[in-house]
This record gives structure tokens, C-alpha cells and sequence, in this order.
């Protein structure tokens, strides 16, 4: 299998996409001529026209909100905000309409819409560096992705474009650059199916977007001492499919959820709180959740380093269960 | 006048509907039998029925909370709206939405929405979708003047005006948004002046004047449609009721509200369908018995209709599949 | 002790607080003419006058920035958000700045500001019913109160007025009827503190809101049939204040989460994922939680009666914690 | 010109270290000793300079996150500055806001902002304060052409123009915001337009002009304190520089860019001031050399200034007590 990065997966399911149905049209800040600020709808303005590739003005709701007009009215809109962050500005748009509006109208009405939307950080200061996906996963009505991969971007994307329903598709600046094998040809993967991403007998590591990738570099250095991790990366978020993660305890009676969003509240606290109470019986040690420190995101380098969980501290934590 | 007898009475209708129907609602909700909130339309009707006589059926309306009056002048049966307002399953929107959330799909309703000023831009990606895929429709959106002091409204007719879509929002402002006076919330009481920040054609208009209101709607709409993209309509009227079902109104004086109705929309065009001699109180009277009936059927179909099945709950969360 | 109503409470607080220090002011929509739209700010427009008792356009964002900005130049703004619905729209002012600029500034400014607005539902719809105490109990930087009864409202209220930090004030629009006992005269009560609101051996239930009245309507039931509930009450969000539940579990070994919210990210999986570490080796039974059905919420009134957590349900899961 | 010969030169001092200053930061940047995202101002520098100088030392500044100009045109020192470029523990901001939010209270500058608009309502805040404590202090905000396409601008001057607050707004038009041209984000081009639907003074003004955008901006501060209400001012300008580093530029052509940079405000100053004979070529060689030594010494405090103490990590991020 061809290895190409993440980018250049999610760009090739945006551009197989286009081709394969015309009402499939992309809008955003910067995507057209800019060719997106992370370069993800690079020469996709060129290709498609301006018609389809749509640069906007800097107002998130508005940009939100007629996606989902666009999406009612029969139209494919993939929209994208430049950074998570500013889902901020459009968030009544995804909760009290892109997430209800099917609901709210008895049926009456369709939104598929796809948000597409990197989480990141990296000296970017207090506003630029959060990652709110446990506030999408809390809302019914919305679909909620987050791959790590880039076969898992590229064939999640292409199920949420098709999807007749609202997606939320949260990527991860620095996970653009990251190269991975992703199949020749046409694939699709389904939405809300966990993925187990690395065997292993002793703890289970839950996990999903960049740091699933932490979590299989302490789970490497972890084997060295005979330490195997099981590593199960969720992939969806909405709707949550346990399933891998609950069997795996099974085998391990030991978990751990690594996300790189604040714990309070986050989406390790739903994972611990369901694994706590569906696999009480299994469970040697408590779950134990690791997270961003709960402070804003400085910007000063030497602070931000110690925000994020890294390999070092995933297996200090793995360790400490096992002990 | 530039109108027929029978389109005259039609018109006559569709006002008195919308009046009675609310009335009827208003009175069941005394009885607890429609909850929530309920804000009436008595005293606006003519921009509803005027703008549904000048565009056509498949034009696309998207709508504020205050949105009887709109789909019932679009024709839509009368009882399955009551019915969402009485929550059964029979209702437009199988009683999920209630009296903000009414639309009919088939009929180019797309909805009402409770979030001031949050459907603006919904109707601008309507009218992108139009636009796109080159369907002759144009997207009328109403709303309040209170909410033309929120962002969205600006952010969203920015974005219409820039990409020269076929929409046209018409504002009605009936000098209020809850208890706050136009004047108390909004640097400028003439709305329409708002679209000078577009560039975009705006108009004032007599909202309780039904035929102006239509004519003008009329001339904007075929202008978005011709492809001079958005334009902004102001339809100044006077709201005769409380905001939402037990409104203190303790922001205004009873004389205020006495002295605006003596420009009802409805006794206008009576007035004016009399002077015409385009009808007579012979024709009146057969349109209020008539209406009465529709409405009393309503109310009928609408109270002995069947509360969603529980399953109801759990379904439309999302599209299966 | 009087009995007064939870609005009455509410407005007590304003009104001591704003004869004490004339910093403090009141702004949002309908505050002042109106009174309130839940009539809680009513007569203070009149006495305190317009300057002090602002009406503003309807505009969120612009609401709650303006409140953020008097509060750095030196006023206490206690602003209002007709409803937690809304905040949506001036969501990113409440986390980007409100939450953020005394650390992004290195402590250079201050953000004393309230934050009041009520949750709360009565067939309003999907768009107007909801309850996001739990985003708000994500962000570091942000104090976050949700208030049971007359006497916790009014002395945190008076608390939040003085403080130094934001903090969000979640009222129950639900409650502003209920009477209970409030101290006569001057008092606060600490932010941050959770409150034992009956004892009991048997299992914990920790709540907060509303839902402290449907969990003691449950205890009382469940008391006729020799079952104690110890009711724990945790009044402030964020900081967490888990002593006293985690007191409780020692003795009953047993915790059942009650929320009004969608569970998945909520504050119940928080509390659940805390007790299931911390509290791991006292448990004789998984941590259970209780919210809200994971829909948006409908209009129907006998579909909506079947949304929100009840005494009877509260109590099934009692007894089923227990068999 | 109505400027002396003292101020004059001070002007231009300021411009040249505001332009040596991120020239300087630009090439840290390059040798990765300060990160994330770095806006420059260079060719805008007239703006800020010049709104300074007709403010008050008390008048207050909110700025968007292309922010070393304000804080360096106030006065404040540029080793404190640069040190927050850097991260470091003796930058303004502690080293926790970085280039994106400089603030200076003890000088009124209540900091950058990087959410596009989303720092116009605290001014509008900031202006409420004032007025409710008599303060005779105004308050400018500092945005480009991008941000007042979002609703936040919008619903914020409305809001000021309601209440009439002490509030000048000034909107950098740098005819991008991003990579978008002003003229594909937004309904009206010269911006100052939108002050229509408030109904509040605006005017546009050569940013590149010293002398112009400082006496424009002292007319408009001054209206406001005397309690006119809000004012806005469209500053037409253009960024030299990408919008951050590593802009690929792909939206414009390297000649647009060289044919602006005829109208570089630095070179236009000093041409005034040689033409009307304040100045010689020795001052501006003074200037230049007195800047550098001040560049160099900032740089060489931010170098060796200590990182942040691992324990401020968790300072600040509520008031203690
Ligand atoms: C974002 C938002 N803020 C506040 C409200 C509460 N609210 C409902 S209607 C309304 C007044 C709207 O006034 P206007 O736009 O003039 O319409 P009218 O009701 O007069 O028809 C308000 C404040 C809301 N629904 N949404
Ligand atoms: C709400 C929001 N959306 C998008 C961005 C990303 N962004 C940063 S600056 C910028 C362009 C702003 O342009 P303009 O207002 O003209 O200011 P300029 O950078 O030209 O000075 C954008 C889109 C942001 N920071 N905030
Ligand atoms: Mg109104
Ligand atoms: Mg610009």
C-alpha cells in the first residue's frame, strides 16, 4: 500500500468525493485560493472552481449556518473551520441546528453536512490550542469522528460525505504531516466502529487522533520490559462503539483513556465511567484517565511541553497500574 | 387597485384565518392544552399573506418562532398545524417542534426557529443551494427587527450580498423585540438603512398595508431572482398581542396598543375592499363563517388527535443508515 | 428562618449586593423594564435606575464581551443570559476571554464577572432545553455554581459578585417557585464546597439542581421502605468539591449520579470516572448514572415527560443498585 | 505641518523601532527562538504611531493579535516586548500570551486578541466602565477589513452607538484579510460604510499618512469624550509582509506588493520631513542607529532572559482567594 500523509488522504477523499458527486462542494476561510491554511484543499480550487471550492468571509456562524441551509436544500457541503477553536463562534449553528434540526422537524428535513476541523496546538496561546470534541460527543444528533490515521481519515471522510446526516470530522494540525499506508482504490469505513490498533495482553490503552500515536510509542517501549499494551483507538466518537475496549479489559482488567483534550468532563471521563460500570467485574485497578493539565495553553515553549501527555508519561502511568 | 375580487377574498381570508386560528390557539393555551411558549402574529398578518401572494409556491421560506402565520398563508392545512401546536403526532412536525418549529417540506416551509436571528444564514445556504444548482427559486426570511441587532443577521446578508444570492429578508418590524422598543436596542429605528452596510436594495413598507406589502415583495423577490442578488425589506407593523403567552407588558401603555390597532390590517382591507366595492359585508360574513368552521375543525382534529407513540422519542435523532 | 422562593433568593443577593458596592451592575436582555423574563431582576431597574440595570439588544457575543470588558476596567457586571440556551451565541467569549485572559496575561488583568442565566425546560423545544453545565465545568478558568435551593443561591450569588474570577451562575428556571428556609440577614457561602443534603447509609447519590429535589423526593420514598439515601448536593461545578461524596461512598459503597443532562459527557461521567478511581476499592456495585435520554428534546409534552430523570425512575435504580 | 520638529522625529524614532523590532523578531522566528504565530505590521506602522500620538497616555487600547506596533508606539520598553515574543518570564505577558497578546495595563493597553472580532465587545466593556465611573478616558479598538465581516463587530458597535460610549474604532484596512481581498469577503469595500447602520461618524483615512491618522484619530477621540457617541475609522493601508510567517502569498503578485511599497509610510514621512526641512538625513541616521542599539539590547534581554518557571504553568489561572 502507498504511504501518503494525512493530508494528502483527507485531500484525496475531499477530491474523490467532488468527482464522484457534483453536489459535494467545500466552503470555508482560505480554502480556495489560499489552498487551505493547512494546505488540505491545496489545488482544489483549480481543479474544481470556484464554484464548488468556495472561500468565505471571516464569520463562523455564517459559515456553519449556510452549510447547513446548503445541506437542507440538497447540496453536499463539506465546511471547513480554519481551527477548532473557532467552532466556537458558530455553536449555536451545529447545536441548535445542524444536530436538531432532523430531529426538531419531525423527519421532515436532511443535514448532510460534514464540519471538517483541526484540533492542534503549538505555541499557538490560550485560544488557539484547545480541542473540544467531548463537547460534540455530548449532543445527540451529531456524528462525531476523529481519526488518527490516514487510512482512517481518508475512508471515515468519504462515509461522512456520504452520510445523510451532520458530521462533525475533527482532525489534528499536527498529525497532517504524518505518513501512513492507505489503500489503493476506492475505500470506505464505517462511522462509530472502534479499531484495535495494537495487541497486547497487559492494559488497555483507549485513545484516538494523535494520541493514539503516543500511546503506541510508549506501548513500543513498554514491550522492551514485557509490558503489552493493548492500544484501542475509538475513531467515532459519536455514536461510541465500546465494544473493542470492553473486550480488551476483559483480557487486561486493566484500562487507561489517553486524550489530549482536559480531563474534566472530557471523553476519558465517559470511557472510564462506562468501562467502570459495564466491566466492574473485570476491573483489577481503577481506570485511570490522562489528559491536558487543566490550565489554558501557554504559549512560553517550556510550559506548553509539559500541557500534553507524551510517551514518557503514558508509560510512567502504565507502569504505575501494573505496580 | 391592482388586485381581483377573487384574489381580494382570498386575501380577506387568509388574514381572518390567521386571526381566528390564533385566537383559538391563544384560548387552548388558557386551557393548558398547548404549552411552551406561543407568540402570536394578531396584528401582522398582511406581511405574511401579502409575501405569500407575491412569491410563488416553491419559492422557499425560512422563518422566526413567530411563524403561524406564514404557513397557514401558504396554504398548508390548517389542522395539522394545530395539531403541533397541541404536540400530536398528527402535526406538521409529528408534534416534535410545537408552534416555533412548524414546516412543511412540501411546501417550501422550511421552518420555524426559535434562536433569534440563528435561521439567517440557513437561509442563505438555501439560496446557495438554489443558486448552485441553478433552480429559479428565491429564499424569502423573516424576522424581527430585534433581530437586527445580532450578528448573524449582518454576518449572513455580508455573505448573501458578496455571493449574489436570490434572498430576500424581510424584516417586520413591529417596534418591539420582547419589551425592549426599537429605539432602546437598535442605533438605527429604520431598519432597512441596515443594508447600506451591503450595498444591497432595501425598502421600507407599510406592513399592515397588504398590497403594498405584496407588490413590494413582488418587485424584490423578481429582482433576486433576475440574479441582483439579495434584498432587504422593512415591513413596519405593530404586534397587538404580548410577546409570548403571559407578557406582563409592562413596557407599554394599553393607549399605545389601542391606538395602533385602529390600523389592523384586516379593518384596512376591509376598508379598502369596501371602498372598491370589490366586496361586500355579505362576502365578509361568509368568509368569517367559513373560517370559523376551518378553525373549529382544526381545534377538533387537533384535540382528538393521538399523542406521539413513545417510540417517537428516540426516533429522527439521525437518518438511519 | 423565612421562607422565600429560589427567585426571591436570587434577588436578594442582586439587590444586597448591589447596595453594598456600586460597582455592581446588572445587564441583559429584559433585565430592566421588563423585570426579568423569569421575573428575577424585577423592581431593581426601578430602584437602582437605568445605569445600573441594563437592557441590551439581543446579541450574546456582544453581551457577554462587554460584560467581560467592564469587568476588567473595574466594575462587577452580573450579567444575565435569558437562558443557558443562548450562551451558545457568546460561547466564545465566555471561553476565549472570560476564562482566559487573566492566565493569557500573565495575571495582568482580572475577570470579576457573574455569569447568571437559568437551564431549565416546559415543552420550549429542542433549541431551548438545554443544560450545559458540563461544557462550562470543562474550562479551567471558570468558576462554575448551579444552585438547589433558596439559600445555596443566594449565598453563592453573593460569593460569585465578589469574587475576583468569572464565574458562570447557573439558575433552574424550574426552581424559581420553590420556597425554602434562607437565613435571615447577611451571609455567603463558599464556592467550591459540596453539601450533604440527607444522610443516609445505604448508596450516594450526588446531584446538583433541580435534580437535589426529584433525589430527595426519591430518598424520601425510599426511606418508608428501609432504604437511606445520603444525598449529596455539589452546588459548585467546577472547582469540584468530591470530599463529601467520596466521605459517603466509604460507608455506603454504592453511588448513583443524578443530572438533567445528556449523560454522555456529563457531569455524571465525571463524577462517575472520579469515584471509580478514588473510591475503586470501596465499591460494592459500578457508579450509576441518571440523566437525560439522549435525544433532543421534544415538544410533545407526554414524549417530553419521558425525557428528564423522575423520583420514580431515581428510585428503580435505587432498589435495582441494591438487588 | 502642524507638528514640531521634537515630535517629528519622535514619530519617526517610533515607526523605525516598531519596523527593526519585527525585522528582528521576523529573523528569530527564522532561527525558531519564538514560535507559533507571528503577524508583522510592517508597512502599517503610520497607524499605530500616529493613533497614539493624538491619544491620551490613558486612553485605553484593545487590539487584535497583529499587535507589536500599539504597545511599542505607547512606550512601552521593547525588551519586555521581545521577551514575550520569545516566551520568556520577563515578557509583558509573562511569557504565557506570546506575540499574539502583548498587554501593558499599568499603559492602558489591555492586550491582543486572536479571535478574530471577537475583542471588540471588551472595548465596547471597557467604554461602559468608563462611562459608569466618569472616567474621561477613551477607548480605541484595533481590527482589520476581515473582522468587520463577522457579526461580533456588528452587534458590538451597536450596542456602543446605543449607549453611546466613549469608543473609537479603527479598522486597519489592509485590503486582505488573510488571503482573501477585501472585495471577495466583503458587500463594501471601503469600510467605513458600515457605520451607516449605526448612524455613527466614520471616515476614511490614508493610513500610510502620519500626520493624517493622527489628526483624524484626535478629531474622533475627542468627539467621543465630549460624549458623541462611538466613532469609526477606516485606515486604509497595506501589510507588507504574509499574513503570518510562512504565507505562501499565493494570492496576490509580488508587483502588487513592490508597487505598495512606494507608499511605505516610513519612506513618505521622512520625504514630508525633508521636504518641509524638520528633519535632516543626520537625524534619520541618529534615529536608525539609536534603534538598533535598542533593537539589539531587547534581543539580547529576550535571549537571555530566563523560561517561565515550570511552576507558572498553573498561575494565574484564577485569582487566588
Ligand atoms: C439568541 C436568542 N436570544 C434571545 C432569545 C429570546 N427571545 C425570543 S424572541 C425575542 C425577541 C425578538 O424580537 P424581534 O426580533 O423584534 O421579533 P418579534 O418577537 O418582535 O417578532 C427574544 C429576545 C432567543 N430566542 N434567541
Ligand atoms: C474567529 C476567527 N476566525 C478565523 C481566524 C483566523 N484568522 C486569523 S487572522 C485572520 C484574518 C483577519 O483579517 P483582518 O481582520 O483583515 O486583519 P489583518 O490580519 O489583515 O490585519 C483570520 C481569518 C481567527 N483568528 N478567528
Ligand atoms: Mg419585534
Ligand atoms: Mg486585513
Amino acid at each position: 500500500m502507498p504511504l501518503i500523509t494525512y493530508r494528502d488522504a483527507i485531500r484525496d477523499a475531499l477530491r474523490e468525493e467532488m468527482i464522484r458527486d457534483d453536489r459535494v462542494l467545500i466552503l470555508g476561510e482560505e480554502v480556495g485560493v489560499w489552498g487551505g491554511t493547512y494546505a488540505v484543499t491545496r489545488n482544489l480550487h483549480e481543479e474544481f472552481g470556484g464554484k464548488r471550492v468556495i472561500d468565505t468571509p471571516i464569520a463562523e456562524a455564517a459559515i456553519i449556518g449556510a452549510a447547513i441551509g446548503a445541506a437542507m436544500g440538497g447540496l453536499r457541503p463539506v465546511a471547513e473551520l480554519m481551527t477548532i477553536n473557532f467552532s466556537l463562534e458558530a455553536m449555536d449553528q451545529i447545536v441548535n441546528n445542524a444536530a436538531k434540526i432532523h430531529y426538531m422537524f419531525g423527519g421532515q428535513i436532511k443535514v448532510p453536512l460534514v464540519i471538517r476541523t483541526p484540533a492542534g496546538w503549538g505555541q499557538l496561546g490560550a485560544t488557539h490550542s484547545q480541542s473540544f470534541e467531548a463537547w460534540f460527543a455530548h449532543l445527540p444528533g451529531l456524528i462525531v469522528a476523529m481519526p488518527g490515521t490516514p487510512r482512517d481519515a481518508k475512508g471515515l471522510l468519504k462515509t461522512a460525505i456520504r452520510s445523510e446526516n451532520p458530521v462533525m470530522f475533527i482532525e489534528h494540525a499536527r498529525l497532517y504531516g504524518l505518513k501512513g499506508e492507505v489503500p489503493e482504490g476506492e475505500y470506505t469505513l464505517p462511522l462509530g466502529v472502534s479499531d484495535i490498533k495494537r495487541g497486547g495482553r497487559d492494559v488497555t490503552i483507549v485513545t484516538y487522533s494523535r494520541m493514539l500515536h503516543v500511546a503506541l510509542g510508549a506501548a513500543e517501549e513498554l514491550a522492551k520490559e514485557g509490558i503489552e499494551c493493548e492500544v484501542v483507538d475509538l475513531r467515532t466518537l459519536r455514536p461510541l462503539d465500546m465494544g473493542p475496549a470492553y473486550e480488551s479489559v476483559k483480557k487486561t482488567h486493566r484500562a487507561l483513556v489517553v486524550e489530549e483534550d482536559w480531563t474534566t468532563c472530557g471523553m476519558g471521563a465517559e470511557i472510564a465511567a462506562r468501562i467502570g460500570r459495564d466491566r466492574f467485574d473485570h476491573l483489577d485497578a481503577p481506570v485511570e484517565r490522562l489528559g491536558q493539565v487543566e490550565v489554558p495553553v501557554p504559549y512560553a515553549k517550556n510550559l506548553e511541553a509539559l500541557m500534553f501527555p507524551d510517551e514518557r508519561m503514558v508509560a510512567d502511568r502504565v507502569r504505575k497500574m501494573l505496580s | 387597485m391592482n388586485v381581483n375580487r377573487q384574489e381580494a377574498l382570498e386575501y380577506m381570508r387568509k388574514m381572518v384565518l390567521i386571526r381566528r386560528f390564533e385566537e383559538r390557539a391563544e384560548e387552548a393555551y388558557g386551557q393548558g392544552r398547548i404549552g411552551g411558549f406561543l407568540h402570536l402574529y394578531i396584528g401582522e398578518e398582511a406581511i405574511a399573506v401579502g409575501a405569500m401572494a407575491a412569491m410563488k409556491p416553491d419559492d422557499d421560506v425560512v422563518t422566526h418562532y413567530r411563524d403561524h402565520g406564514y404557513i397557514l398563508a401558504r396554504g398548508v392545512d390548517p389542522k395539522v398545524v394545530m395539531a403541533e401546536l397541541y404536540g400530536k403526532t398528527t402535526g406538521v412536525s409529528k408534534g416534535k417542534g410545537g408552534s416555533m418549529h412548524l414546516a412543511a417540506v412540501d411546501r417550501h416551509i422550511w421552518g420555524g426557529y426559535a434562536i433569534v436571528a440563528g435561521h439567517i444564514p440557513l437561509a442563505v445556504g438555501l439560496a446557495l443551494a438554489n443558486q448552485y444548482r441553478n433552480l429559479p427559486r428565491v429564499v424569502t426570511c423573516f424576522f424581527g427587527d430585534g433581530a437586527t441587532n445580532n450578528g448573524t443577521f449582518y454576518s449572513a446578508l455580508n455573505m448573501a450580498a458578496v455571493w449574489k444570492l436570490p434572498l430576500v429578508a424581510i424584516v417586520e418590524n413591529n417596534l418591539y423585540g420582547m419589551g425592549t422598543a426599537v429605539e432602546r436596542a437598535s442605533a438605527v429605528s429604520d431598519i432597512f438603512k441596515k443594508a447600506a452596510s451591503f450595498e444591497i436594495p432595501a425598502v421600507q413598507t407599510d406592513g399592515n398595508d397588504l398590497l403594498g406589502v405584496r407588490d413590494t415583495v413582488r418587485t424584490m423577490v423578481e429582482m433576486a431572482r433576475a440574479g441582483e442578488g439579495p434584498q432587504l425589506i422593512e415591513a413596519r407593523t405593530y404586534r397587538f398581542r404580548g410577546h409570548s403567552m403571559g407578557d406582563p407588558q409592562r413596557y407599554r401603555g394599553k393607549d399605545e396598543v389601542e391606538a395602533a390597532k385602529e390600523r389592523d390590517p384586516i379593518v384596512l382591507w376591509r376598508r379598502s375592499l369596501l371602498e372598491s366595492r370589490l366586496a361586500t359585508e355579505d362576502d365578509f360574513r361568509k368568509i368569517a363563517e367559513e373560517v370559523e368552521a376551518e378553525v373549529e375543525t382544526a381545534v377538533r382534529f387537533a384535540e382528538s388527535s393521538p399523542d406521539p407513540d413513545p417510540s417517537e422519542l428516540c426516533a429522527n435523532v439521525l437518518v438511519p443508515g
